[in-house]
């Protein structure tokens, strides 16, 4: 456990974006989001969630695959560099770090994803404990502790003074990097960080959403499918993107072609189940009406999901949609509305 | 405002139980205070959870639209800005008026969450408005503000406490409607910016945008039933913003598609996940269609003619726009 | 066949088939010179031209826009350049507004009788945009062609 | 030094900013210039005779003086060519050309004669003091 | 996928001299679609064309690009070479290397290369171009023909012998026009009643034709081959059936102190009035703002005098609603105000008169009975000056920039009459130019000054002034380089004409285009002279441009034949570019409708089936017989589902992508 006096993070922020890429939140345009460093710009730790989360960093929201050219009938086709990059991300939330774990399940298993393979392979990511999580918050209900964040590196911000705790074989190496601006935490500190994560976890109990339980979500995955709630409860749904581009979890993507005028670009950007053209086909969507979008999200992340993959719910609990959502709809009431008593273990 | 709520659900009751509407599209209340999202009630059994408070800024009449497909009429509540909305789709044919029961509710004015945030107000527990000010009820202890402090922007810009139109009015006394501030006043300051810092301004706004749809979604104007932006036939349509001319080219079409037809309701920049203030875009436009062509506000009369749609033999030349000190190269 | 010389811009010029179009076939019959990096899209009324087209061309690397119509009160369809005239105003306006050189767009009404005054305008506007330089605000960075 | 006749019909066209090419030589200058009797070149030789470059004759000129500046011809001309502009331009490159005042303003009293057109006294001043 | 073939013309030296024809035809060689590609020396000359058949035979070609003239010249050309070759017409793109290239451009480079992209845009185009085929509409078949001058008869007169019916709209009492007032004329002296009045009875008395005469168009709606016009029957007073023209309540009428349009204002006319001996109709018609009857409500004296009862005060102004196929335009002329050139005292001088006044002078029929006398006194005139050019060529704003092309003749004319009437009288023909081109025109000039002795002399007239009775006229005399003072009688001007005031206000109903001086412009000025650019708007005599009794007549019948193919048709194949609604993309908004400048757009409620979801939805529906494909619902319409055939948005979009390259 190494410490650091809060008023040095600058001097921390320029060793390592002095070297490589480093993203940190940042507010410009009154909003805080992940900002490439660079001299003056500031690392904003009171903010507890970006609008947008770190995914971009490893799946962007649209990235070009390849290029290709026809002339007359022949093609020739122009790859896009695989990038190897390496960066750092800096102050991700413990919820944000969990969900490059989810992402991880849907993107590096067979077929991998080249792309997002690299990038994971050459991104550090320094995670940063909640100090004040809001009412926006339920990461707890996926078992994640806001108080103790996963990551190649946990940190801490603790009164002045700044904990780094490097956790795997990346994060080892960036803090031998570094090792010149740290000290050795003592006995005393230890004991404020412990006291610290109890402080934080208190608050955690008391969140009001701390109660909500995915796991109550009871019934089969037909009775769920074709219950009536969903009708009630999409009627509000815009249609809109909002809480698929700022879920960290959401990892759809629509392929697409541009033609430049000299070549066309083949990329890839992100997709919404909200959208109604939503994995668009020949004969149309195959799902036609704002229920059945509303539904495929909602039944993807808690139902679907966890099926596939052991039981992971494809959320991290951020509260991004909680307090993003136009008309407030989000996964929390959806929870609710098909909670059973029964099912909470 | 309680009062208020407990009339409205009283006369919705009502309005059910005689038959003279089949649904009742209001607010239903969420589980943090400042969460109700709109929603469609059935029965009097469901409208104890219809609420009206500073959170139910989200207008209900574009709802109406898909309402008009089910037989009977629906009950609305609409705020006196919502009317507006709600004229410009009546004028557009796409709901049909004699399917709707219009129950004006008055307004105080609505509030902004993340004002609050952004005045340190975190971990809201519960909250109430007393008198003049918000009192919530945090992890982090009690914080009260004055309700001014928190209102919208598109509460700020208010265009008058008055109903376009309505069946019955409930409460028009609680109205406080907000006036003399100008509305223009940021269109103007760009305006005076060199073209340079204009161009500026908005690429840092802009690039914000995530391409979310919020904006569109919510606004009452964008109505149509495929965005060209969904259309992959229409030339322009994209779900991302691969370069910065997507960025501007999604909001240049989007502000101009709604010019004429805008009624400013503030939505675009209410639902924003970025908070880019597209109400800046949209208000240009007024701003020159009241300059050009005379003072026009859309939604105030459904059966007026939108500025695009209309035109005068003596109508200003286009070079206006750089005789009037345009950017030039700079 | 790329051949070696300084930078020219690109001009996309929309002219109306009964007036601009046919005073810039005037201005072929007269002989009037123009520069060459001006190229004509035939519309049938300047009311034809969707503000979308315009963006298009700029996006496309377009360094300056004009559309060219019937003067008022002559429009061969009675109203179209009055429609054509308010859409215009608007979107330059809009334009400006966000900092894109107001000299990139220009409207100018041409008579079929008026090819003087097509090549005229044509090789001012061209030297106008030769001025303003290369469209760096609203192209679209995928669309430059860097085997130019 | 020696400027060329040419030269001089261009500073004239300048001078004057009349366009001699507008001339359809109807005549109409000469129809209604009211001194037409006491000049030996004539309105619309003026405007040919500089339209051709032949200015040593015009400067030569007796008629040059004999103008009344009356713009009976500007204002009759149906093509806006205006040769009252011309003469006065000419006038002024003699006048430039003397590198002086044609005459001092006090010399004026002594060659006014009674039945001297008042305009041609007006027009007198106009020219001949700077 | 279209296979197109591409075709670069040389148009002989015109293009190719400047753009590389051949390194056209390689550059497009690569363009998607394209099977094949040639360069020929003339596209448009029948070996060309057979040469686009066989391609198109031999590659099988789905459509086809010409590089050449404008499609303004040659696009119907090749449209025709498609159908013969049972492609569809509309599967033919034109780039225009020649007016907006070969011929603007001097550097072949240059040239060559907006050439090529010019090339590449219309084969971008045409990759998305899907045959068309126009609709038709029927054919109305009567005319309209507004004016009852010479032309308007004339128009009339061929058109109603080919067997059509033709209405004839004249806004003046009687039919006849301004060659009603003429005396001779030139160059065979034939007196104009004799030759004029025989025309009108013959159109009076036409089964085919009708005769709104003292009437005026009112509104005009409606297409080629199906217009719909209101005329306005100007209320009479007198009941054109009952009427038999015996011509005394003219006689006793009392109030006498209106001018006679007819007689230039020389003479006076009651209140009641038949504008001339050989009106037609030969009816009366009441001057409201001059009879005492409608003044003070007293006097009628008319309506006791008439034996046949047709004076009647009540009637009133009616609107008829007549359909038509086409319509002829012959609005004519009328002189020029003099007020703006005062040097010739036309306004303070009697004697002073415009030519038009000197034809009623000289007129048998006219206010002196033929007597040529001074308007002041009745004197006969010993000398006279023919002043040629007021207000015409004159640039100065006081007149028309343009020859008015017939005083030229008309004076010589007069000259000529005068000399040979009156030996002893002087004649001055004061002149600029003297303009004969026309057969026979120069020997009859030449024959006044000859034969006549009439003097022409080149100058101009700088002012004319009123001394002891008589007129001096001040002038310049160019050849002998003196100013000269004629002393004379009377002055003579030959004022500029104009078109007829009612032209602009008909123009405008008619959508028809006309030039800054009111001329109504030609659909071609050297190979569709006699055409509107408007569909089915036809040009007959001087509204089109100054013109003399021969060539009017010549146009008139030129416009008749016109009209007579367009009648003859069944059916009018229409516009094939025409504005659609996709009806799953249609939301009902009515934008579209609000800027139709044709009415062309409705709406109905329809079941619409949007992905297998059948719905009622209300969705525009356009009229393809009244769209005329201007395309401003196509922007109006905010969700793209109105589209331009011919000019869709996509094909727009590739033009630009191709060009942006």
């Amino acid at each position: 456990m190494l410490k650091l006096s809060v008023s040095r993070i600058p001097e921390l922020l320029a060793a390592i974006g002095g070297a490589r890429a480093l993203f940190l939140p940042a507010r410009s345009g009154g909003q805080v989001n992940f900002t490439r460093w660079d001299t003056g710009v500031e690392y904003c730790g009171e903010a507890l969630n970006t609008v947008k989360s770190a995914k971009d960093f490893f799946f962007p929201q649209s990235e070009n695959l390849l290029t290709f050219q026809t002339q007359g009938k022949s093609i020739s086709i122009t790859p896009g560099g695989v990038p190897e990059e390496p960066f750092v991300i800096f102050g991700a939330r413990p919820c944000d770090v969990r969900a490059m774990d989810i992402l991880d399940m849907v993107f590096l298993s067979d077929p991998q994803d080249s792309f997002y393979k690299a990038r994971r392979e050459s991104g550090v990511v320094v995670a940063m404990a909640c100090n004040a999580p809001e009412e926006t918050c339920f990461c707890g209900s996926f078992g994640i502790d806001a108080a103790d964040p996963p990551g190649d590196v946990a940190a801490w911000i603790v009164g002045d003074t700044l904990y780094w705790d490097a956790k795997t074989e990346k994060g080892e190496a960036l803090t031998g990097e570094l090792s010149a601006l740290f000290s050795q935490a003592d006995g005393g500190d230890l004991a404020a960080l412990k006291t610290h994560k109890e402080e934080i976890a208190s608050i955690l109990e008391r969140l009001p959403l701390s109660d909500l339980r995915p796991q109550s979500v009871g019934g089969s995955l037909l009775e769920l499918f074709s219950s009536e709630k969903w009708g009630e409860l999409s009627q509000a749904c815009l249609g809109c993107g909002a809480c698929t581009f700022v879920c960290p979890t959401c990892q759809c993507y629509d392929i697409q072609d541009f033609n430049t005028g000299h070549g066309v670009q083949r990329f890839r950007c992100w997709d919404s189940c909200m959208y109604s053209d939503f994995t668009m086909m020949a004969h149309g969507n195959p799902r036609t009406s704002r229920l059945e979008r509303f539904r495929q999200r909602f039944m993807h992340k808690l139902v679907y999901f966890p099926e596939n993959n052991g039981g992971q719910y494809s959320c991290v609990g951020c509260g991004r949609c909680v307090s993003k959502c136009p008309v407030s709809l989000n996964i929390t009431k959806v929870i609710k509305a098909f909670g059973v008593k029964e099912n909470v273990r | 405002m309680q009062k208020l709520s407990e009339m409205m659900r009283a006369r919705a009751a009502e309005l059910l139980a005689q038959g003279a509407v089949g649904r009742v599209l209001g607010w239903r209340s969420g589980g943090l205070g400042y969460d109700p999202s709109p929603a469609f009630f059935h029965s009097a059994e469901q409208l104890p959870e219809l609420v009206y408070n500073g959170f139910c800024a989200a207008n209900l009449s574009k709802y109406l639209i898909k309402a008009g497909e089910n037989d009977g009429r629906t009950l609305v509540f609409l705020k006196p800005c919502d009317t507006y909305g709600l004229n410009q789709l009546l004028s557009e044919h796409r709901i049909d008026r004699d399917k709707t029961y219009l129950l004006g509710v008055g307004c105080g004015g609505m509030l902004d969450m993340e004002k609050a945030r952004g005045k340190g107000i975190k971990g809201v527990g519960s909250l109430e408005e007393a008198g003049g000010a918000v009192v919530f009820q945090t992890l982090y202890g009690e914080k009260s503000c004055p309700r001014s402090d928190l209102l919208l922007e598109k509460c700020i810009a208010c265009k008058g406490g008055e109903h376009m139109a309505y069946d019955e009015l409930l409460g028009a006394e609680e109205t406080a409607a907000n006036t003399g501030f100008d509305r223009f006043a940021g269109v103007n300051e760009l305006e005076d910016m060199p073209a340079g810092e204009r161009f500026d301004f908005w690429r840092g706004q802009l690039s914000k945008c995530i391409r979310c749809n919020a904006c569109r979604n919510v606004c009452p104007a964008c109505s149509c039933n495929q965005c060209v932006f969904d259309n992959a036939r229409s030339g322009v349509s994209a779900k991302a913003n691969a370069d910065s001319f997507e960025e501007n080219l999604f909001h240049i079409i989007r502000a101009y598609h709604v010019a004429g037809r805008c009624t400013d309701c503030g939505e675009c920049s209410r639902v924003c996940p970025q908070g880019i203030p597209l109400h800046l875009l949209n208000r240009k436009l007024i701003k020159d269609i009241n300059a050009f062509y005379g003072p026009y506000q859309a939604g105030a009369d459904p059966d007026s003619l939108p500025p695009l749609t209309d035109y005068t033999k003596e109508d200003v030349e286009p070079g206006v726009v750089t005789t009037r000190g345009g950017a030039t190269g700079c | 066949m790329p051949i070696e010389r300084e930078w020219e811009p690109l001009i996309v010029a929309f002219c109306c088939n009964w007036c601009s179009y046919a005073g810039a076939d005037l201005a072929g019959t007269s002989r009037l010179n123009y520069p060459a990096n001006v190229k004509i899209i035939r519309v049938p009324c300047s009311c034809r031209v969707n503000p979308l087209f315009i963006l298009r061309a700029f996006q496309r690397g377009a360094d300056g826009v004009i559309m060219a119509g019937c003067h008022p009160g002559d429009c061969h369809y009675t109203s179209g350049n009055y429609y054509a005239r308010r859409r215009m105003t608007l979107l330059f306006s809009m334009l400006d507004y966000m900092g894109i050189e107001s000299g990139r767009t220009r409207v100018e009404w041409i008579s079929a009788a008026e090819g003087g005054k097509f090549a005229a305008v044509m090789n001012e506007f061209a030297g106008a945009i030769h001025e303003l330089g290369e469209n760096r605000r609203l192209g679209d960075i995928r669309c430059k062609n860097y085997q130019k | 030094m020696q400027v060329s006749e040419r030269e001089m019909a261009k500073s004239i066209l300048r001078i004057s900013g009349v366009d001699t090419k507008k001339c359809m030589k109807c005549g109409k200058c000469s129809g209604a210039c009211p001194a037409f009797g006491s000049m030996d070149i004539h309105p619309h030789q003026f405007v040919s005779m500089v339209e051709e470059g032949n200015i040593g004759a015009l400067l030569e000129s007796k008629s040059l003086w004999n103008c009344l500046s009356c713009f009976a011809c500007v204002e009759r001309c149906p093509r806006n060519v205006e040769p009252a502009r011309l003469i006065e331009a000419v006038r002024l490159i003699v006048i430039r050309r003397q590198g002086a005042n044609h005459l001092k303003p006090e010399e004026i009293p002594g060659l006014l004669d009674a039945d001297l057109p008042q305009q041609a006294i007006a027009s007198a001043f106009r020219k001949y003091s700077k | 996928m279209q296979r197109i073939g591409v075709f670069v013309c040389w148009c002989g030296s015109n293009i190719a001299a400047t753009v590389d024809v051949a390194a056209v035809v390689e550059a497009v060689r690569g363009e998607p679609g394209v099977v094949c590609a040639a360069d020929y020396q003339y596209m448009c000359s029948e070996g060309g064309q057979s040469a686009i058949r066989k391609a198109i035979e031999e590659y099988g070609l789905s459509g086809f690009v010409v590089c050449s003239c404008s499609p303004r010249m040659h696009e119907a050309t090749f449209r025709k070479t498609a159908a013969k070759a049972g492609l569809n017409p509309y599967m033919v793109e034109i780039a225009n290397i020649r007016e907006q290239c070969s011929w603007i451009h001097k550097d072949r480079q240059y040239a060559t290369e907006k050439a090529i992209i010019l090339t590449r845009a219309a084969v971008a185009k045409l990759n998305l171009n899907t045959p068309l085929v126009a609709g038709e509409s029927d054919v109305i078949k009567r005319a309209l023909v507004i004016g009852g001058g010479i032309a308007g008869i004339q128009t009339a007169l061929d058109i109603a012998d080919a067997g059509y019916e033709v209405d004839i709209v004249e806004k003046s009492p009687t039919i006849g026009g301004k060659m009603a007032m003429l005396d001779k004329t030139f160059p065979t002296l034939d007196c104009a009643a004799c030759i004029l009045t025989p025309k009108m009875v013959d159109a009076a008395s036409h089964d085919n034709i009708k005769l709104y005469t003292y009437s005026e168009v009112d509104e005009v709606s409606g297409f080629v081959g199906n217009f719909t016009v209101k005329i306005k029957q100007k209320a009479r007073s007198v009941n054109k059936d009952l009427c038999t023209g015996c011509g005394v309540c003219a006689e006793k009428c009392p109030s006498k102190k209106a001018r006679s349009e007819f007689d230039q204002g020389l003479r006076n006319r009651g209140a009641i009035y038949i504008p001339f001996a050989q009106a037609i109709p030969n009816v009366p018609v009441i001057d409201r703002d001059a009879c005492i009857h409608f003044k003070t409500g007293k006097c009628g004296l008319c309506a006791k005098v008439c034996g046949a009862g047709a004076v009647d005060f009540g009637q009133r102004d009616e609107i008829v609603t007549r359909q038509y196929g086409a319509i002829v335009v012959a609005t004519g002329f009328r002189p020029i105000a003099l007020d703006r050139l005062g040097e010739y005292q036309y306004a303070q001088c009697a004697d002073v008169v415009t030519s038009l006044e000197f034809e009623r002078l000289c007129n048998a029929a006219g206010p002196t009975k033929g007597k040529l006398v001074r308007p002041s006194n009745h004197e006969h005139p010993k000398t006279i000056v023919f002043v040629q050019c007021v207000g015409s060529r004159d640039t100065s704003g006081c007149g028309k920039e343009y020859c008015s092309k017939i005083c030229c003749m008309y004076t010589a004319k007069h000259a000529m009459l005068v000399r040979e009437k009156y030996p002893d009288t002087q004649v001055y023909v004061l002149y600029i130019d003297v303009r004969t081109p026309g057969k026979n025109f120069d020997e009859f000039y030449r024959r006044a000054v000859e034969e006549y002795g009439v003097h022409y002399i080149k100058g101009m007239v700088g002012k004319v002034a009123e001394k002891n009775g008589r007129l001096s006229v001040q002038a310049s005399d160019l050849i002998a380089n003196t100013q000269m003072t004629l002393e004379a009688d009377m002055v003579v001007l030959a004022a500029a004409i104009e078109p007829d005031p009612t032209a602009r206000s008909i123009g405008t109903m008619l959508t028809a285009s006309m030039d800054t001086n009111d001329f109504f412009t030609e659909a071609h000025p050297k190979l569709r002279p006699v055409e509107s650019p408007t569909a089915g708007v036809f040009l007959s005599g001087v509204c089109q441009g100054p013109k003399d009794i021969p060539e009017t007549v010549a146009q008139a019948g030129a416009a008749a034949s016109k009209v007579i193919g367009l009648l003859s048709k069944e059916k009018l194949v229409g516009n094939a570019c025409v504005a659609g609604s996709g009806e799953t993309l249609c939301n009902g908004c009515s934008a579209c409708e609000n800027v139709c400048p044709y009415g062309a757009i409705e709406y109905v409620i329809r079941e619409v089936s949007d992905h297998g979801k059948r719905e009622l939805r209300r969705v525009a529906q356009v009229n393809e017989a009244i769209c005329q494909g201007c395309g401003a619902c196509t922007v109006a319409c905010p969700s793209g589902a109105m589209d331009l055939k011919g000019f869709t948005n996509l094909q727009i979009l590739a033009e630009v992508d191709a060009i942006c390259r």
